[in-house]
């Protein structure tokens, strides 16, 4: 209510003279290029909307900005939505944000070079990283243990930042670590083994992210999710398709080198959900009580 | 008689320490009409600061009354101005000197004018025109008493309490600032309590010299100075009625003191250690 | 003061404080903002439990042992630097370098110098709470009465018998002023340092519960910090009776209680 | 006499340049450290190269454009807390009754960490700078309010009972006796306040505004350019250095009657 | 003659204040024997408490030099105790009274029997031995006075230099402090040297009084007192050469005063304001 990003009214019509504003909260990262992209390209005022893209560090802003209204959308991964919803927030995800990109992945649990884990199922009674518990990351990395043959609750994690998980691992601090892109390349180039691509072990095909609002936004403006949606779309599908222009637009907004950019796997940024893979993660996230019960996919999906 | 100026009844103080209770001051009864001028003499310790806070609505009295002008005093009455015997802190360090001697003019709003001319008067009165922009950290400890005084004098109040006002100043000057309180007190008719250890000091100032016994106290005696009131440092101390009241005075507190203690009566419920 | 007026004073605000916040959240509730009832609630099913000996006593753990050292650490620091001139030109800008930099931003750095462990998250409160503690002594060491100080030094005491009869009672008020600000802010540091490389303690449960929106749960836990506020107060307000028995004497007597 | 003086010049000359011998000597141990290999290079950069990537900031009008937003959050928070923290700071401590009936209330609410709160300062002013505001108003706020109460039970009775007797009311005693007494008392939670408000600052940069120093700290931690996050960091330090050594001379200026400071200047 | 016990050679201070410089003490000389009790008259803000902390090495002379027993002082020497001005605030709040007594001695490593006789005598010799377990502030400004007194005559020091150390407690006190230090002198053998406003005092006290000029202070006379060794308060006192010496002392401290300014002469490089 207090936000200056709000749109006007609710009947406003796309694509006519007066553009919507509207302001999405999303992380700078490699993750969020397809939104950077899709403004720069023009997607989105082509449907109406005039974009503000506002830089977070992460859920414990957003999901509130969303609520308070600060945000009409943000960027979130799927087990953070499903926790939300749990909570009884009641959030929406429009569209799809980023997916895995198989084998090799942007994500990855690595070991040192010298330590004797070779498998997932090792990684049962040691302590590994991620960057929060109870989300995605723990999530997917137990299931791939379990289904390797190990007993994944004898995993002990611990939280550590992605930029802080390389020297952890290194420095003995813990024995294996969650890491993303750009840091999980700089790793390996530096020796450490990767043991599980756990998104693309997971589901070949998962979901990691996606754009969501209010249930409120969702249902009171139709016509202003629909535009969202539709410039969203084209720019995933652009994104998907224009790897070096995504590469591009995130030197913009990162301190990323082209480099780095040059040496990393990129995500795929696929349009459709998919719903399969979310169920698996839904339960997946039940059955290690992260969530209280399976999420319901027709309420946290449009 | 008038309803006096000062009135004090059956003045009681008893100061509660961590173990037990220190009884100062027992029952004094005093009453000083407008406009006069009283010395108290007593021995060290005997509650003569404790009477003059009382006085000053600083201090509740434990029990019994000070009235100023008929009025119940509560707390400091406005045209009243304390010395504190403890000169050294009761200037505020970081005001230089006129500051110190201002700060009460100006907050009773006086106009800036008639303001500077009052200062600059006090501060000739005490001899320290010459260091009006010194703090008080910076002087020597007779001259911080003045600046003390001086602010006391320019303040013009109705009722003026000293607490050994002279204790720290040099003979020669000593003998100056009183011919100046007994001056200020010919012009101003201010009334004017004045406690001293000094027995001819007190009967050189007074019209009448109240005497304390040792603590707990009571008054001793209440003693009449019937000298001239035109008084002079060579002459009326070189008086034949001046060294018999001095004499009085002087048997009075030894008197006083022979009644040890010194210092307190500790009724201690409790003596630790 | 009786038992009773005591008690007034002490639960009167909070209990008016809560009334209000009651009659606010009367009318429908914000998702982020709980009820009074309904924290309370939470409260007991959260703290009562297990969390009480796997996240709350190794936090407390942590943070006494990290407090003790913080103010051990500031006072001595303190003293050296307040007393020795050159000294403190030497370390006031590199001080007020490491002062400024946000705890967030160290973590990292400590943990790769000392790793994931317990040494390193009381560093972490020790690096954030001693300088109240530090700051309060320089100046209170740089303050002791100049008379007093004459006094000390023409018969002759020096050194340590000056640093006990003179200088630590001088600034003891200004001490303990500073040890106050340091407890609670090492109950914040204690919070800060279990958010990285953690996976138990009670600034990691608060963190947690804040993340994955378990509202209630997460104000139950700042509810829980604010009570070891009060109880870290409440000691060292009975350390500081103790200490400083002859200030308080001094300034109430003299105010005429 | 020239003796004296040629010290005291010599002390004047000595302060600073001690200081930055400090510096230089931490850098040092920075370097070696860095050098030796005590800690891998690629986690901590030796201290010249953070130096070099620090000094290439300086000419960059993004990098002062960042610092000129955390300084103004940084500017307007402090003012807030610090005229808040003195003004209740001088109430509470004032009324025997006030200081009892509060001391609970500000127990409990001052060891809550403005990290904890920041879904609700998200909620209540959505995601823009009087978020992050409230949130270094918040941490700062309790180190003035504690100094200033301090301060105010540390007036000298004999100071306050001739204020009193000279019929200064109680706004007139806070002017002239009470906020002198508190001064360098307040100078010290000040300096406290100053660094935390710059923490805070930051670490709001960090996680709910994006924009200043903590902004550009995170990006460059996430976008894993290390010697750009230390020369950054270095910064931020070197801002609370100045900030200090503004505070010093104020106080020098405010305060030249108190005995700390007297002491520097005569013996 | 053998080396003096204190030897004062062309002392200078000059203070320097923000503003410019304030030459306290011009010129200085003065030996004093071993054993000798020495009184200093002045003005006040002539110099004397500045005088005394160049003696005790509280302060750097600006130029010239103070020597004990031959050796220059440069610091505090040991086996010096001083008495200040500033009674009320050289006492430890933070200790009682015993305490306070009891400290130096303590630090000197005296053993506790011995520290205990001491200490007690000291308090029963200015009368304070019912109130060692009270803390300064709860004394009165004189008795606080008198355990100043009790700190610096327990500790059995061999240079005794005291500031106005009799200028808070009534005449009688005085009187018996008077006699208490003659006897110290005499049994100890001590060497002291005692600042007082009081000309009396000094005259009954002294074998020799120094009167200092206004500041900037130089020694304006030097006065041997040529009265018998065995002084009584009331006969001494009385005595016709007694009247002479005092007389002497009194005129010289006028012609002293009579030089204005009293107090400091600034000679202020700039002048704020
Ligand atoms: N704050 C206090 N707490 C406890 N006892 C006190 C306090 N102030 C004074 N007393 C006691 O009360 C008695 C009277 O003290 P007071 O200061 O009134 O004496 P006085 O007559 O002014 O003495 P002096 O001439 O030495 O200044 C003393 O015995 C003293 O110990
Ligand atoms: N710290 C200081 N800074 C500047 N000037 C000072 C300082 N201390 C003393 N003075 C000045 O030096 C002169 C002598 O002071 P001192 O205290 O020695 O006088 P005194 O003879 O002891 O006087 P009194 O009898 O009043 O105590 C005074 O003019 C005083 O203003
Ligand atoms: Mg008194
Ligand atoms: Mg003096």
């Amino acid at each position: 209510a207090c936000s200056s990003g709000t749109p006007d009214a609710g009947g406003d019509a796309p694509s006519t003279a007066e553009p919507t504003a509207i302001t999405v909260g999303v992380i700078p990262i490699v993750d969020t290029a397809p939104i950077w992209l899709g403004v720069e390209k023009g997607f989105f005022s082509d449907e109406g909307l005039d974009v503000t893209v506002q830089p977070t560090t992460g859920g414990a802003a957003s999901v509130p900005g969303v609520v308070a209204g600060s945000y009409d959308f943000a960027f979130g991964n799927y087990v953070s939505g499903m926790v939300a919803n749990d909570k009884g927030l009641g959030l929406k995800y429009v569209t799809n944000g980023n997916s895995t990109a198989g084998n090799p992945d942007f994500g990855a649990v690595i070991v040192a070079a010298d330590s004797d884990i070779e498998s997932p199922a090792d990684l049962a009674g040691k302590t590994v990283s991620v960057n929060n518990l109870s989300n995605i990351g723990d999530t997917t990395i137990r299931t791939v243990v379990d289904n390797d043959g190990g007993d994944s609750s004898t995993i002990n994690f611990v939280e550590v930042a992605f930029p802080d998980a390389e020297a952890a691992v290194t420095n003995k601090q813990v024995d294996a670590a969650w890491i993303l892109a750009p840091f999980l390349d700089s790793a390996v180039a530096n020796g450490a083994r990767v043991i599980t691509y756990n998104f693309s072990d997971f589901d070949p095909g998962l979901d990691v992210s996606g754009y969501f609002t209010t249930l409120k936004t969702f249902e009171g403006k139709p016509e202003l999710v629909k535009a969202f949606q539709t410039a969203m779309n084209k720019s995933l599908e652009y994104a998907d398709t224009h790897p070096d222009e995504v590469k591009q637009i995130v030197t913009t907004y990162t301190k990323m080198t082209m480099d780095q950019l040059d040496a990393m796997v990129l995500p795929k940024f696929n349009v459709e959900f998919n719903r399969e893979a979310l169920t698996k993660l839904g339960k997946a996230a039940a059955d290690f009580g992260t969530l209280s019960a399976e999420p319901d996919l027709d309420t946290l999906l449009p | 008689m008038t309803t006096p100026m000062l009135s004090i009844k059956n003045l009681k103080k008893v100061y509660q320490v961590a173990d037990g209770e220190i009884e100062a001051v027992r029952d004094i009864n005093l009453d000083i009409a407008e406009g006069e001028l009283i010395c108290i003499v007593g021995p060290s310790g005997a509650g003569k600061t404790t009477l003059l806070k009382c006085i000053a609505g600083l201090l509740t009295p434990t029990s019994g009354s000070v009235e100023l002008a008929g009025v119940p005093v509560s707390g400091p009455p406005k045209a009243m101005a304390v010395v504190f015997q403890e000169y050294g802190r009761s200037l505020f360090p970081w005001m230089t000197v006129r500051a110190n001697v201002e700060l009460p003019l100006k907050n009773a709003g006086v106009p800036k004018a008639e303001r500077e001319k009052l200062v600059n008067e006090a501060l000739v009165a005490v001899e320290l025109e010459h260091v009006p922009e010194s703090y008080p950290w910076q002087l020597s400890g007779g001259m911080q008493q003045r600046v003390a005084i001086a602010r006391a004098v320019a303040y013009r109040p109705k009722v003026l309490l000293m607490d050994e006002p002279f204790a720290a100043v040099d003979a020669q000057t000593r003998a100056d600032l009183e011919d100046l309180v007994r001056d200020i007190w010919h012009k101003l008719g201010v009334t004017i309590l004045f406690i001293t250890h000094d027995i001819d000091e007190s009967v050189y100032l007074a019209q009448r010299v109240i005497m304390l016994s040792n603590s707990p106290t009571v008054v001793q005696d209440d003693l009449t100075i019937d000298l001239p009131d035109e008084r002079d440092q060579l002459e009326t101390r070189s008086s034949k009625r001046f060294a018999e009241l001095r004499t009085h005075v002087y048997e009075q507190i030894q008197l006083a003191k022979a009644s040890k203690p010194t210092g307190a009566v500790a009724t201690q419920k409790t003596t630790k250690r | 003061m009786s038992l009773l007026k005591r008690a007034g004073y002490f639960f009167g605000l909070p209990v008016l404080l809560i009334i209000m916040w009651w009659a606010l959240t009367l009318g429908g509730t914000n998702f982020f903002v709980p009820t009074p009832e309904a924290l309370a609630k939470t409260f007991w099913e959260v703290w009562a439990g297990e969390r009480f000996v796997t996240d709350f006593l190794p936090s407390i753990m942590r943070l006494f042992v990290g407090l003790v050292a913080t103010i051990v650490l500031g006072i001595g620091l303190g003293i050296l630097i307040g007393s020795i001139r050159w000294l403190r030109s030497l370390t006031e800008p590199i001080l007020e370098f490491f002062r400024a930099i946000p705890p967030p931003v160290l973590v990292p750095l400590f943990m790769l110098l000392i790793g994931i462990n317990d040494q390193m998250k009381i560093l972490v409160i020790i690096s954030g709470a001693i300088w109240p503690v530090l700051l309060n002594t320089v100046e209170g060491v740089r303050a002791v009465d100049e008379v007093l100080n004459d006094t000390s030094r023409t018969y002759g005491i020096h050194g340590f018998s000056r640093l006990r009869y003179l200088v630590l009672p001088a600034a003891s008020p200004q001490i303990m002023a500073g040890v106050r600000q340091s407890l609670s802010i090492g109950l914040i540091l204690m919070v800060i340092s279990e958010m990285f490389g953690s996976s138990s303690g009670l600034g990691f449960t608060i963190v947690l519960f804040q993340r994955t929106f378990a509202i209630p749960e997460m104000w139950s836990g700042i509810a829980v910090l604010g009570l070891i506020g009060i109880a870290l107060s409440l000691i060292s307000k009975g350390i500081e009776r103790k200490v400083l028995r002859w200030y308080h004497g001094l300034k109430e007597v003299q105010r005429d209680s | 006499m020239s003796s004296t003086n040629s010290r005291m010049r010599n002390q004047r000359v000595a302060g600073p340049a001690l200081g930055l011998a400090g510096i230089l000597l931490f850098l040092l141990v920075w370097e070696v450290v860095a050098r030796a290999g005590i800690v891998d290079q690629r986690f901590l950069p030796p201290a010249s190269e953070v130096l070099v990537t620090f000094f290439g900031n300086l000419i960059e009008p993004g990098f002062y454009q960042a610092v000129g937003e955390t300084m103004l959050a940084w500017a307007i928070g402090l003012a807030i807390s610090t005229v808040a923290a003195v003004v209740i700071g001088l109430i509470i401590g004032s009324s025997s009754f006030l200081s009892k009936a509060t001391y609970s209330t500000i127990e409990f609410l001052r060891p809550i960490p403005s990290v904890a709160l920041i879904p609700l300062a998200v909620l209540l002013f959505g995601v823009r700078i009087e978020s992050s505001l409230m949130l270094i108003i918040y941490a700062s706020f309790w180190q003035v309010l504690l100094q200033v109460l301090y301060g105010v039970a540390d007036v000298d009775p004999v100071a306050e009972n001739t204020a009193k007797s000279y019929g200064l009311g109680p706004l007139a005693r806070a002017r002239y006796v009470i906020w002198p007494t508190v001064l360098p008392y307040l100078m010290t939670g000040l300096r406290l306040a100053s660094a935390v408000a710059l923490i805070l600052a930051i670490t709001a940069e960090l996680i709910i505004v994006s924009r200043g120093l903590g902004y550009q700290i995170a990006l460059s931690q996430s976008g894993g350019a290390i010697s750009e996050m230390y020369a950054l960091v270095l910064a931020t330090g070197l801002i609370g250095v100045i900030i200090n050594l503004a505070m010093r001379f104020i106080e020098r200026k405010t305060l030249s009657w108190h005995s700390s400071i007297r002491s520097e200047v005569v013996a």
